[in-house]
């Protein structure tokens, strides 16, 4: 049991810091320029890929640092020339923009390496095992992901924090016209954040990869969740965004270690009757609905507190 | 009005495309299945499969004068669109459908063969699937328009429960499945077949995770390794399995993996790349590359040379339904699919594969030999390795057909 | 989500409302043409394929338009409409086989109601939490509720029937006149009466004083609060409004396809209304309708003719979205570029240009997946009659010219900018006078 | 001067409103009397926005009661409030940008008639509704620019159009929320006229910058310092006020550097 609730941590830990990379980079355009990317997990996708073919090519290490940039890259072109004409017609363009790049960016893909996954394995070096729990081994690669997951989070704090470019985005966060009124060339800076927030998903991608399998499905896998964290987070919080991400990563992974069934769970609360029409829930165990869980949270978080859990604007 | 200009452009556009022209002196096999969106790499395989069949036919004089041709039609998985392109195949021309992926689709085309054979005596349409596992289509929901050329999940439920008989180092079972239709088939068939052939094997785990939901199946691995089980009996396919293999191999859980679709396409690649040892992970099927009929090896060995060395014929039920259909086509000297579905109907025959095969008259469920193999590395020549992996399927265990016997619910509504 | 934020909502400005008026005469005739045109279609096209996928076309005509009731009306942009289409199909399939086992006298022709009050019934319960608020947090709800239903349908059995569904007989049903709905001609009828009579409702919808109401709160719904009218009530009345019409496409389609399964619930059946709607353009009435019929056909039909038919849809939606945000009727109506270029032949010439920037795009992407995902078929591809070789570099240079070469001759064919109709202008980049 | 009754139309009693620590307004006790003209003024930071945001129903105050003819309307949403009678304009214009000026005075007239969710009448069939919108765009003098868009009005227009929608409905008590800012003084003058027109039958809380307007027009005057209300009066009586002299002259610079 120990060794269960152990490892149920680590993992709910590691897939929450993925989550976050994610995340972060999402919550950030959206609270800038209130676009919701629906195609970041696309940009995630894209990471993989490139990391992918860069390993095969040139080798992980490099793939670790280029592929981030030529995603983010790519986000910046496409916030350039794409985005930013759309912006003149309202949010809701811009988020059916996005929408339909999602589409393009999963033919694309399909297009370039086909529909199989790919071959995208962990490089030999980290492909060990870290250290032995309870006869269980815990690979080298899943806590290499969680140390460059807390650096990340360290730079772009320091980064938002520290630096003078922080100071403008998180004003902008906070008061986008104004920070255009003190003269900062704020669709340059738009286009700055977009392009960081896809380096951020093409980094997630890189090193996700070879944990995961690299597909053309993997953004449709990933993506919805992804709104769950920062709504949950709530909309523009960093913070947030960490917590969130944490929280839905360790929900998901303890629901999976339940053998709990609802049932039991509406009889601890005195339901102990089916209501008609849903008895057929009552079986279903919790590790069984474990991927529905976050959308529930989601709903209720939206109806009742849709400022999210640190959330500032909305 | 724009919209009724557009509408009738629309539908000019749509017939021109609908109904394309055939020469006189081809047999068109309609092919539906998924040839777009993610499921679609398992679609085109079949595609090849019976487009390289159709070859070998043609190659052999065609059937009674006339060339075999396999049209691809892409139902995108999903049954309503299933049902729309079966309507296009049958008006271009098309008496013989073949399908595969999803049981779905399956049952939604069993469902508008029935009403549409009844309601179009003149445009009687066949159909055969191919490598369907859903039970339901050869029970509740059976068609005297179908041949299911595959043994269902139930069946192979069973040969596994009988191949497990014999092995005395399973004690520890843990059943892991994708909570929908076939998973839940599988869980149920195992729970009952177990009790009955292995009383003694402990049941540890019984999962049913959401279909292709789960990003990380690390949690599900510690769990199967904190239930202390030594196999693990999976109906997970493509995405799942290659997740779940690889968590597996990532947290170094050691148990023998017996899968249903491992031979799937990304499997091997899957098995490989999870770092599992070799020979852990099993399949139980109708062929496997390296079985020991020459026959099989043969058409392997050709079908690899036409598709692509990576690529194993996948689809052994289509190689049955081929001969089978061109058989009794020569025999009967007609291509009138309901004089030939008539004379399928308990027909037996030898697969290719090696043993004996019939086809059950109650429900059109063909009965052959089923093969449980283990997946590691093989020698060069000395067999077919999967996918480029350099690892291939190597033979442990044969099921008779008489160990597959499920019975059938069918009610089979017959033409007068 | 501001006001502001939704002026892509299209709308129904005065000149346009002028029009209407004008129209008011002539609308009436528009309208029993198009009748008329429902009735023949099956005449002219007999082929059974072509009547099949009329039907198609129909339930996706009044699924779109009842999701622009949402987002073309009252500017809510809902990523989970396709709950109500679903569930309404079900209602409808589960009544139909409960009808047929009792044989009780209830005709084909009155299940589509069925399903409309199962829209309507879903309607009300999830509009009641979705209504709350607008903009963003109304799309990110619905989109909770859509993912919520599509990942719970598969768990609930008895009602979805699991992986296969439910399936029905519509010929087993109370058949008066001997009209027992088995052949599909009879079905379009069936489906071609319902869109109309739905499409007309929709339309008259429109024109009440509700219609008005929805128009106002798109544009700026907290001034309407200060004017005395409750938006979240706006809200909800066009939410179970739009989930009512829905639900009677789900039934047209359960009664098309005798089989409802969960991918009816499920988030591409919703993406799939969004792309119909938007493209069509949300500011006419016409426009889902264009939409529905467009993406419809390239469903069925362009996956015949090439593996990337998704990649087309997608770069035809970014297209729109980015250059002609009215959709496709925005271009043939009033001031758009078709229908300037009609009858301006300056106009006309620059349509070529287009076209040939179209085609070198097509020839790339057919390329592309040549060299790529369908590389195992060999290098050879059938383009336009023309066998191309996929692997030699001159197709490619061609259709980097044409694309590269005749989008330049666009940009400087269209100046002077103020000469040129907005969509044009949009399309070829030049900034507003 | 409108004839004054007793009877209080609004009444703000002991009102507070606070965001987090700091207190913006700090217990207002006003009576607007049936069919007064009532003008409050102080200096930018008062609160003057703050009461009408609470009166309208946009924000519900700490503590303290709103009273519209004797009945309670703090805590109710906008809309509540405005079917009671009281209906507001905004200071930055706020109107329905992508609708017709016709059609926008015709929601506002929809709503007051409680016919905003009738599904079962055409809309240009109503002819009642449309005579009375006619009627309206008479009384603000946009009547031959009824089927120009909202947003392509001019400023002077937009204002107007801005009153229009305040009073299309059957409000009997108004409050105008800056209805001269950024006016010339010919485009002033024109809606000061416009102002004492609409205001005709109907109670006017007003508030106002330009002090010429608002000792024009007002019978009587509050002013708001910091939240409080430190002196109430005819404009006679305010301009004798030492208090007023005193808290508000001193403010004069500053509030003059702050205008537009």
């Amino acid at each position: 049991m120990l060794q269960l609730v152990t490892f149920s941590i680590l993992n709910g830990l590691l897939y929450g810091m993925l989550l976050f990379l994610l995340a972060s980079g999402l919550t950030l355009i959206f609270s800038m320029m209130g676009v919701l990317n629906i195609a970041h997990a696309s940009f995630y996708m894209l990471g993989a890929y490139f990391g992918f073919q860069i390993a095969k090519e040139i080798g992980f290490w490099p793939a670790l640092l280029i592929a981030p940039l030529a995603v983010g890259l790519i986000g910046a072109l496409i916030e350039r020339y794409g985005l930013r004409r759309v912006h003149a017609y309202g949010h809701v363009a811009e988020l059916l923009f996005t929408f339909g790049l999602a589409f393009i960016i999963e033919e694309l893909v399909q297009m370039i390496w086909g529909r199989v996954p790919v071959d995208y394995r962990i490089p030999a070096g980290l492909n060990t095992t870290a250290f032995t729990l309870f006869n269980t081994s815990y690979p080298t690669f899943r806590v290499f992901i969680l140390l460059i997951a807390v650096a990340v989070f360290g730079l772009l704090m320091l980064l938002v924090t520290k630096t003078r470019v922080g100071l403008i985005v998180r004003a902008a966060l906070t008061q986008p016209r104004m920070v255009g009124m003190l003269g900062h060339d704020v669709p340059r800076i738009f286009m700055l954040v977009f392009g960081l927030g896809c380096a951020l998903a093409g980094l997630a991608g890189v090193i996700a990869g070879p944990v995961f399998v690299t597909q053309p499905s993997m953004a449709g896998v990933f993506g919805p969740i992804l709104f769950v964290v920062i709504v949950v987070g709530g909309l523009g919080s960093l913070a947030g965004a960490l917590i969130a991400s944490l929280l839905i990563g360790l929900v998901q992974t303890f629901a999976v270690a339940l053998n709990v069934s609802i049932g039991t769970v509406m009889g601890a609360v005195g339901i102990s009757s089916p209501p008609l029409l849903l008895d057929e829930l009552w079986p279903v165990t919790i590790a069984q609905i474990a991927p529905v869980v976050p959308y529930l949270l989601m709903v209720l978080l939206l109806i009742f507190r849709p400022t999210g859990l640190l959330g500032r604007r909305m | 009005m724009i919209n009724t200009r557009m509408l009738v452009l629309a539908v000019a556009g749509a017939i021109a495309c609908g109904s394309s022209v055939q020469a006189e002196d081809t047999f068109r096999i309609g092919l539906i299945d998924p040839l777009s969106g993610p499921a679609a790499t398992t679609g085109e395989v079949g595609l090849k499969t019976w487009q390289f069949l159709a070859g070998e036919v043609n190659a052999s004089g065609g059937l009674n004068g006339q060339k075999l041709e396999v049209v691809g039609y892409d139902n995108k998985m999903n049954p309503q669109e299933t049902a729309i392109q079966a309507q296009k195949a049958i008006d271009s021309g098309v008496r013989l459908l073949v399908r595969a992926n999803g049981s779905a689709p399956g049952v939604a085309l069993n469902d508008f063969l029935n009403k549409f054979n009844e309601r179009n005596p003149t445009k009687q349409t066949l159909y055969f699937d191919y490598a369907g596992a859903d039970p339901a289509a050869t029970n509740e929901k059976c068609s005297y328009w179908q041949i299911r050329w595959a043994a269902n999940i139930d069946m192979k439920v069973l040969a596994l429960a009988s191949f497990l008989k014999g092995q005395a180092d399973t004690k520890k079972l843990y059943l892991f499945n994708g909570d929908y239709s076939t998973g839940q088939g599988i869980q149920k068939a195992m729970r009952t077949n177990m009790a009955e052939k292995r009383p003694d094997v402990q049941i540890v785990g019984d999962e049913l995770v959401p279909l292709m939901k789960v990003n990380d199946f690390a949690p599900y691995v510690e769990k199967i390794k904190a239930s202390g089980a030594d196999t693990v009996v999976t109906g997970a396919w493509g995405q799942d399995l290659a997740l779940l293999l690889k968590a597996a191999g990532e947290a170094g859980l050691r148990v023998k993996w017996y899968t249903f679709f491992a031979q799937g396409i990304g499997s091997p690649t899957a098995v490989r790349q999870s770092g599992l040892p070799s020979h852990t992970v099993f399949q139980i099927y109708e062929a496997h590359a390296n079985l020991p009929s020459v026959a099989y090896r043969e058409e392997e060995k050709n079908f690899r040379a036409v598709v692509g060395a990576g690529q194993t014929m996948m689809y052994p039920g289509s190689v049955n339904a081929m001969d089978m259909f061109s058989k009794a086509a020569r025999d009967l000297k007609t291509l009138d699919v309901a004089k030939i579905v008539a004379s399928l109907e308990g027909a037996k025959f030898k697969p290719r594969a090696g043993g004996d095969g019939w086809i059950r008259a109650e429900d059109h469920q063909v009965f052959q030999p089923l093969y449980v193999a283990s997946i590691g590395p093989i020698e060069k020549d000395k067999g077919f390795d999967e996918e480029n992996t350099g690892w291939g399927w190597r033979q442990i265990g044969e099921v008779k057909p008489e160990d597959t016997l499920v019975p059938t619910t069918c009610q089979m509504k017959r033409p007068q | 989500m501001t006001a502001h934020s939704l002026l892509s909502a299209g709308s129904l400005g005065p000149a346009r409302w002028v029009n209407s008026l004008v129209a008011n005469a002539g609308f009436a005739l528009a309208w029993a043409a198009a009748a008329m045109l429902l009735v023949v279609l099956p005449l002219i096209f007999k082929s059974d394929s072509a009547i099949a996928v009329m039907c198609i076309i129909g339930v996706s005509v009044v699924f779109a338009l009842s999701y622009n009731m949402l987002l073309g009306q009252a500017g809510l942009l809902s990523f989970g409409h396709a709950i109500f289409f679903g569930l309404g199909g079900f209602c409808a399939i589960h009544v139909m086989n409960a009808v047929a086992a009792s044989h009780a006298p209830v005709p084909l022709v009155l299940i589509p109601l069925v399903g409309g009050l199962g829209g309507l019934f879903f309607g009300i319960v999830f509009g009641s939490l979705a209504s709350k608020r607008g903009g963003t947090i109304f799309a990110m709800i619905s989109f909770g509720l859509g993912e919520l239903v599509s990942s719970a349908a598969p768990i609930l059995n008895r009602f979805f029937g699991g992986e296969t569904g439910i399936t029905t007989d519509r010929s087993a049903l109370y058949a008066p006149f001997g009209m027992n709905f088995g052949p599909q001609i009879q079905v379009y009828y069936l489906i071609a009466g319902w869109c109309f009579i739905s499409s007309l409702a929709m339309y008259f919808v429109t024109r009440t004083p509700f219609g008005q109401i929805m128009r106002a709160v798109r544009e700026n719904p907290e001034r309407l609060e200060f004017i005395g009218c409750s938006t979240r009530r706006v809200r909800f009345v066009a939410f179970i409004l739009a989930a009512f019409f829905a639900g009677v496409a789900g039934a047209l389609a359960a009664i098309n396809f005798e089989i409802m399964t969960v991918s009816n619930v499920g988030g591409n059946q919703s993406a799939m209304v969004v792309l119909m709607t938007y493209i069509g353009g949300i500011g006419y009435f016409v426009g889902p309708v264009i939409g529905a019929v467009l993406i419809t056909l390239m469903q069925i039909l362009l996956s015949d003719i090439t593996a990337g038919w998704q990649m087309y849809l997608g770069i035809l939606f970014v297209v729109v979205v980015m250059y002609a945000p009215g959709g496709i009727a925005a271009l043939f109506g009033p001031e758009g570029m078709a229908a300037q270029a009609w009858h301006s032949p300056r106009q006309f010439v620059l349509v070529m240009p287009m076209l040939l920037t179209v085609v070198g795009g097509m020839l790339l992407i057919e390329l592309g997946y040549q060299v790529g995902l369908k590389s195992s078929d060999g290098p050879i591809r059938v383009l336009f009659g023309i066998a191309v070789n996929s692997r030699s570099p001159l197709p490619w240079l061609v259709g980097l010219a044409l694309v590269i070469g005749s989008f330049c001759g666009l940009r400087f064919a269209t100046a002077p900018a103020d000469r040129m109709p907005a969509v044009l202008r949009e399309l070829t980049g030049v900034p507003h006078g | 001067m409108a004839e004054t009754s007793t009877a209080a139309a609004l009444r703000l009693d002991d009102l507070h409103k606070s965001f987090g620590r700091t207190d913006i307004i700090r217990g207002v006790t006003l009576e607007v009397k049936q069919g007064e003209r009532h003008a409050i003024i102080g200096p930018n930071g008062a609160g003057k926005s703050t009461i009408f945001n609470l009166i309208s129903g946009r924000m519900a105050p700490t503590r303290g009661q709103i009273l519209l003819d004797e009945k309670r309307i703090d805590g109710l949403s906008p809309f509540e409030v405005s079917r009671l009678g009281l209906s507001r304009s905004f200071q930055i214009t706020n109107v329905f940008p992508k609708l017709s000026v016709f059609e926008n005075i015709r929601c506002a007239v929809l709503c007051a008639e409680g016919q905003a969710f009738s599904l079962w009448r055409n809309l240009n069939g109503v002819r009642a509704i449309n005579e009375r919108c006619g009627h309206v765009l008479e009384s603000i003098g946009l009547a031959d620019r009824r089927e120009t868009l909202a947003e392509s009005l001019s400023y002077a227009e937009m204002r107007a159009l801005e009153l229009g929608l305040t009073i299309a409905g059957n409000a009997h008590v108004i409050l105008l929320d800056e209805p001269m800012a950024g006016m010339s003084r010919t485009e002033g003058e024109r809606a000061l006229e416009l102002i004492r027109k609409i205001s005709a039958g109907r109670t006017l809380l007003l508030v106002e910058h330009d002090m010429a307007v608002v000792f024009e027009i007002a019978d009587r005057i509050s002013v708001l310092v910091y939240g409080e209300i430190v002196a109430t009066g005819t404009p006679a009586e305010i301009r004798a006020n030492a208090a007023v002299q005193e808290a508000y002259l001193g403010q004069a610079a500053h509030h003059n550097g702050a205008r537009p």
